[in-house]
């Protein structure tokens, strides 16, 4: 792979140099600790502390409201042609979130293509960037703490420079752009490189094991664990709405003031919503909260496996830190193996 | 002796129930009732043993169409009661938010409410098929008020963005730059409102001698706030006397607690603003205010719509003014000031579109209330009303019954009473007792 | 397809839900072109009170014997009873303390001559009549009560959110009141549809669309209790809109200060 | 957009309207668009999702057999929303169809052994499918049965079609009600599990399908694992909450299966490996 040196010090420049390639977007300061991806107007608004976004880049891919298209007499079924075509280059997405959009590419495609989905990833340029995990990320146990693809580029800071890794030939015309700015590396850089990356493996707080979960959450299908889980969750969503991997939708018809026409929109759905497996005839294949949180650690961690061959879950922390309940996923997954069904 | 009795059951086109029942004794109105028939409420001891930033929300759900200045009232008289000053900026949105609130209000009363008794429609809805135009303006005009106190307050009824101390959210100068659009847009159609008024006849039937009271502004412009209130016989007092002012009874037939200064019904409103402060005016509410012939003093509760014209004009005119001081100021990110919480009692007073609005609170030393009062425009006006009904009455002569009863809602709705507002402590006389 | 036919009314309240009808400024000549609207005391004369009703919107709460009698007369004419607003659905505030002796609010407020009212404690329609539909909020939401409209118009029932506040706080990004600032944020168990209005400005939601359909109150008071609150606290805020509802009957076991 | 957009309905209009029982109608439907009409190609056991305009989408199985082209038949029983709106629609209406969507019954490993096919109250939608397709094939398959049961005559779908099957040489027709007190039924009277006692099963070379309410389920199981019929050899036709057809939304998903993309026809095996499918 292509790699070159970014010093720090012409990050800001080298991102002002991108207008052409699209309006550049990164993670924005929200609240002391809350952060946000969105559009900026300037390089310097962009929060390089950030470790983790609220919402996912997902929002990016697939809205929380998304229109599938327009109805009306007169024109048939319209496709919506605004926003499915803009350019952005979204800077500071971290390995885990780059997996996620990975994990999303799987779901999205297959027998049917989501064209939604994909005419607005083909538009994304994405910007990697390396982080420092703190005590909620466990990505080192997922996998995802490293990524080798779906980036264009990737930063990893050794010092006072970024290390660039080039990952696709866009990217490469993006580093020609303003080739000026960029470097070849040498030895130090190799060196602080390897640094920088033993450090990162070794900053991890979590560890949970994996390998054989599908076979350990079929063993705890009737455990307690789940019963008490649904006791304390709130069904209030957060989980699903901030979770990189979460893309159940429902759909609605929204009608316009002629009462005619209107367009089918899908909003973001949880399957720990009560009417989520609710069919008519009023029966519900899952209508005790316990029965749904269990549903999602399972579609997470066993069935994906069994789909795609691996678990969903790209270990970015955000369920847990933003559970109004304080639920966490590692304290479950931790709990099932230690102590199942008592 | 001749015994009849004239009712109007429901009187339509004004917020909230009431009714009217007159009795005649030989061709003279023996007694004549504003029945209020909306159920009660109870508000002040609901507030009770509440934390006071909790009081507000609570509170500005007496009445929708003034809950914006129910609010900012009631925050006043929080900070009066902790000795908190809150910023200029906070101030200068305030007033912001509630001349939105008049503007929606006023332009309610006068387009969905009350011109359609001028112009002989049922509604503003069968106004808008034959003069689409006139309804228009009128719908635009509300949805400008609503726009600024969507954008000030957060959400068009029950503002969740006023809080105490300041505001939860400010809004950025880039929406400020937009609304001022909107606000000169606004002139012209409030202009045209004035047109509309002008080519009104106002029937004299009401008139009777009338006494009004309101806030007197603290500079010499017309303004809604202020912290004395002015009679027109030349009395003033301090807003923390407004006791004295609105000694309220509970009347003997059992529906409003009434306020009377001194035995005598006065009035509170648009048109008592203009009577006593329409010298202040300035700009083209100066102008509206002489074409509709309100320069001169009038005693006929007809005019409170030509009034609310007026202050339509004014509340667009003045909400510019405090979106250029804003500009000019350059708005600041600020959050609202803290509460040092401390014991003791705190009272305030707005015009709300209907008339001086007081809230009155006093908090324990956690910050909990202990005892509240409200007093509502509709409640002080109730006294008034009677007296212009019965003005009507007795100048009725020999109307038919129909076009009497026409008459007597006429003055009602003129009043814009607004009924959620008075029966936080008002009650329903039971059907049976109402004849 | 005719025009449905229809009645709005409204019982005690702020008639917060009929101005918002009202406020649909842009709307409101459309939507009384393909409705047919027959009596609306707020907007118009010339009410016809006989007629049979599609559609009856009804806002406020029921507190005196006079309501309960008006409410079902309009159900007798009604096919569908729609309840708008959140004094409707649940009471409102008026039902805050419910519990609480009405008699003894009445003598606080009228003193001795309040004896004869005929007041009963604020209750929601459902306390009384058959309730087809239920739009809640405090005030409704505009677009949902336009979307319901068209829905009823198109010839379907409406659809509404069954999910908590918390969704929409999310999908909007706001910062998380409960968890990064410690507020009494009722989000967790009320119905989404405000698109989490006073998150966004900063504030906690105090619940006024009322409760969401299963809302896990127990778990929210425990965690509301971890961080501090009292008791008394948590059961005033749960009770402010949603007074009547079931769910909010958190037992005062405990006497925090 | 450079490919088929796959969540665009295609226009269909309702040629013909046969209501079955209270609220079960049979609705006929032809595309519009010629070249859908003459390529639409399904296999028995798929489904569609069918469009309302204004007022949303529901999955419906498609009760036509593909040996029949040109008209797809959905038996629709009004519940919800969708399927209410269908109910106000009149023939020449349009509707929008997706799919066909799902497995279907695997027609081609069918072939060359017996089947049983068990339905109760709207499971005959499916497998009306099916039948008719083996029926219009009947060389490709050794012993056809059918069971289907209904609570009382009046209850049953496609009644008429189905009592003109009685006689047919080529096909055991085993119609049961489950109370008749009119006395009019010309068939068996029993719940369908009393029908297995009239049958042999020979469980080398017997397929079953099944489709019924989730209680059927429960006791037709049993009479067939009784018979030694293995697990795989027993298929199940099966529901779930469903939005968009194509394996996104997320809601059939049952454990590490999709209902619209690995169903919704089932084997007994599956279920055993999935705990919630039935
Ligand atoms: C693969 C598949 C194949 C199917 N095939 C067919 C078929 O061939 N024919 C067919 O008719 N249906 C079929 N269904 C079921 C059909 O999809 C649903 O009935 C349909 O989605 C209902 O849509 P709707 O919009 O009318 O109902 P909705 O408006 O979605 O209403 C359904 C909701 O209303 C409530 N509800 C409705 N009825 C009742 C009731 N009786 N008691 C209690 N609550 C109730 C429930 O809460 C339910 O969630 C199939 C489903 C699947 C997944
Ligand atoms: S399940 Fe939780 S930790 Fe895993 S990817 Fe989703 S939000 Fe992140
Ligand atoms: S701020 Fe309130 S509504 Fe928003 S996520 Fe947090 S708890 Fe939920
Ligand atoms: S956030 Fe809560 S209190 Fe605010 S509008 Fe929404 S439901 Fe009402």
């Amino acid at each position: 792979m292509k790699m070159v040196k970014l010093q720090k010090k012409n990050l800001n420049a080298f991102l002002a140099g991108l207008e052409k390639f699209g309006d550049l977007h990164g993670p924005v300061r929200r609240d002391t600790n809350d952060f946000a991806f969105q559009k900026v107007d300037a390089p310097e608004q962009i929060a390089h502390d950030c470790l983790r976004t609220i919402l996912p880049p997902k929002k990016y891919f697939t809205k929380p409201v998304d229109t599938m298209f327009t109805f009306s007499e007169a024109e048939g079924y319209r496709a919506p042609d605004k926003d499915l075509h803009t350019k952005i280059i979204l800077f500071g997405v971290h390995p885990c979130d780059i997996h996620g959009i990975k994990i999303l590419d799987l779901v999205f495609g297959g027998q049917y293509r989501d064209e939604y989905y994909f005419a607005r990833r083909r538009n994304a340029i994405v910007v990697g960037l390396d982080c420092m995990p703190d005590e909620y990320c466990f990505c080192r146990s997922t996998g995802t703490d490293f990524t080798e693809d779906g980036f264009d580029l990737f930063l990893s800071d050794i010092g006072s420079s970024y290390l660039v890794r080039v990952g696709t030939s866009l990217g490469d015309d993006i580093v020609l752009e303003t080739s000026t700015l960029f470097q070849e590396i040498g030895d130090t850089d190799r060196r602080a490189y390897k640094r920088r990356s033993a450090q990162r493996i070794n900053s991890f707080e979590v560890e949970i094991h994996l390998e054989d979960l599908p076979e350990i959450m079929d063993l705890e299908y009737e455990s307690r664990i789940w019963q008490e889980l649904g006791d304390k969750c709130l069904s209030c969503g957060t989980c699903s709405m901030v979770c990189p991997t979460c893309y159940c939708y429902d759909v609605v018809d929204q009608l316009n003031l002629d009462a005619k026409s209107g367009s089918r929109l899908r909003r973001w759905d949880s399957c720990l919503f009560k009417d989520y497996a609710l069919v008519a005839g009023g029966h519900n294949f899952r209508a005790d909260r316990g029965s749904r949180i269990k549903n999602r650690y399972f579609h997470k961690q066993r069935g994906f496996v069994a789909q795609f061959g691996r678990p969903s879950c790209v270990g970015c922390g955000r369920c847990i830190v933003s559970c109004p309940a304080a639920i966490s996923l590692v304290d479950v997954l931790t709990k099932l193996r230690s102590r199942g069904n008592e | 002796m001749s015994t009849k009795t004239i009712t109007v059951g429901r009187v339509c086109r004004i917020e909230g129930h009431g009714g009217i029942t007159v009795e005649m004794k030989d061709g003279r109105p023996a007694n004549v009732q504003m029945d209020i028939i909306e159920g009660t409420r109870f508000f002040e001891p609901l507030l009770v043993g509440r934390h006071y930033h909790e009081v507000t929300p609570i509170v500005m759900r007496i009445c929708a169409i003034c809950s914006a200045v129910h609010a900012v009232t009631s925050l006043m008289a929080i900070e009066d009661a902790f000795g908190i000053k809150v910023s200029p900026q906070t101030k200068l949105l305030r007033d912001l938010l509630v001349q939105g609130g008049n503007i929606e209000s006023h332009a309610l009363h006068l387009f969905c409410l009350a011109v359609p008794d001028f112009l002989g429609y049922s509604s503003v809805i069968e106004l808008a098929s034959d003069r689409p135009g006139e309804a228009k303006i009128g719908l635009e005009l509300k949805n400008l008020g609503n726009k600024i106190q969507e954008m000030v307050g957060g959400r068009a009824i029950h503002p969740v963005n006023a809080v105490v101390g300041g505001f939860g959210l400010v809004p950025s100068e880039g929406d400020l730059v937009i609304l001022r659009e909107e606000l000169e847009k606004g002139i012209r159609k409030a202009l045209a409102t004035i047109d509309l008024m002008a080519a009104l006849e106002v029937p004299t039937f009401p008139e009777s001698p009338t006494l009004y009271a309101a806030l007197k502004p603290p500079s010499n412009k017309f303004g809604l706030f202020g912290n004395k209130i002015v009679l027109s016989t030349g009395e003033t007092m301090d807003v923390h006397a407004y006791k004295d002012l609105c000694n309220e009874v509970t009347v003997a037939y059992s529906h409003a607690k009434q306020s009377r200064f001194r035995e005598r019904p006065f009035m509170v409103g648009a048109l008592a603003r203009v009577m006593l402060f329409g010298k202040f005016l300035s700009g083209q509410a100066k102008t509206a205010c002489r074409r509709l012939g309100l320069h001169k003093q009038t005693d006929n509760i007809l005019y409170n719509n030509a009034a609310q014209a007026v202050e339509l004009v004014y509340s667009i005119e003045r909400a510019i003014e405090v979106v250029d001081e804003l500009l000019h100021r350059g708005v600041k990110k600020e959050r609202p000031r803290h509460a040092e919480i401390r014991e003791g009692s705190g009272t305030a007073a707005s015009e709300a579109p209907r008339g001086t609005l007081y809230h009155s609170y006093t908090f324990n030393k956690k910050g909990r209330l202990t005892k509240a009062d409200v007093i509502t425009p509709t409640a002080q006006n109730c006294a008034n009303i009677e007296k212009d009904l019965r003005a009507s009455v007795e100048r009725a002569g020999k109307d038919p019954v129909d076009a009497l009863r026409e008459k007597l809602q006429m003055v009602v709705r003129a009043y814009d009473p607004c009924i959620s507002c008075s029966v936080h402590l008002i009650d329903l006389r039971p059907e049976a007792e109402r004849g | 397809m005719a025009k449905p036919i229809v009645g709005i009314f409204g019982l005690t309240g702020c008639a917060g839900d009929q101005l918002v009808i009202l406020n649909c400024e842009d709307e409101l000549l459309d939507l009384a072109g393909a409705l047919d609207i027959r009596s609306f005391h707020m907007a118009m004369s010339d009410n016809d009170e006989d007629c049979d009703l599609d559609i009856a919107l009804v806002e406020g709460s029921v507190v005196q014997p006079e309501e309960v009698e008006m409410l079902e007369r309009i159900r007798s004419r009604a096919r569908l009873l729609i309840a708008i607003g959140t004094c409707a659905v649940w009471g409102g505030v008026q039902a805050m303390k419910n519990e609480e002796q009405r008699e003894k609010l009445k003598r606080q407020v009228y003193g001795p001559k309040g004896k004869d009212f005929g007041i009963i404690p604020s209750q929601p329609l459902s306390s009384f009549v058959r309730v087809d539909y239920a739009i809640s909020g405090c005030p409704i939401e505009k677009d949902q009560f336009l979307q319901a409209a068209l829905s009823l118009i198109h010839g379907d029932l409406p659809v509404l959110p069954d999910y908590a506040v918390c969704t929409e706080c999310k999908m909007r990004e706001n910062s998380c009141l409960l968890l990064e600032r410690g507020e009494l944020c009722l989000g967790p168990i009320t119905v989404a549809g405000c698109n989490a209005r006073c998150p966004a400005y900063g504030q906690p939601c105090i619940g006024c669309r009322g409760p969401v359909e299963e809302a896990n109150v127990a778990s929210e008071v425990n965690l509301l209790r971890e961080k501090g609150f009292t008791l008394v606290d948590i059961q005033n805020r749960l009770r402010t809109f949603g007074g009547q509802s079931e769910v909010m009957q958190v037992a005062p076991t405990e006497r925090g200060r | 957009m450079n490919r088929e957009n796959i969540y665009f309905p295609h226009l269909a209009q309702i040629t013909r309207i046969l209501p079955q029982i209270e609220d079960h109608k049979l609705f006929g439907l032809t595309f519009v668009d010629k070249s859908m009409k003459d390529n639409f190609s399904y296999r028995p056991g798929q489904f569609v999702e069918l469009s309302i305009i204004g007022t949303g989408e529901a999955p419906i199985s498609i009760s036509s057999s593909p040996t029949r082209p040109g008209t797809v038949e959905l038996c629709v029983r009004r519940v919800g929303r969708v399927t209410n709106a269908l109910y106000n629609l009149e023939r020449d209406d349009l509707v929008g169809i997706r799919g066909p969507y799902g497995n279907g019954f695997p027609v081609e490993e069918l072939e060359g052994n017996n089947l049983l096919l068990v339905a109760g109250g709207l499971g005959m939608a499916p497998l009306r499918s099916l039948l008719w397709y083996t029926l219009d094939n009947r060389e490709r398959f050794e012993d056809v049965t059918l069971m289907y049961g209904a609570k009382i005559p009046d209850e049953m779908l496609f009644k008429y079609e189905l009592l003109s099957l009685l006689d047919r040489p080529d096909l055991r027709c085993m119609l049961t009600v489950d109370k008749d007190e009119e006395g009019i039924w010309p068939a068996h009277i029993g719940v369908v599990t009393t029908l297995f006692d009239q049958i042999e099963i020979d469980p080398s070379t017997t397929y079953a399908a099944v489709c019924g309410p989730p209680v059927m389920y429960r006791f037709v199981l049993e009479e067939l694992l009784k018979r030694n019929l293995s697990k795989d050899r027993i298929l199940m036709s099966l529901e779930r909450k469903m939005k968009c057809g194509v394996g996104k939304c997320g809601h059939c998903a049952i454990g590490y299966k999709y209902t619209c993309l690995d169903g919704p026809i089932f084997t007994y095996w599956d279920a055993i490996n999935l705990p919630e499918l039935i």
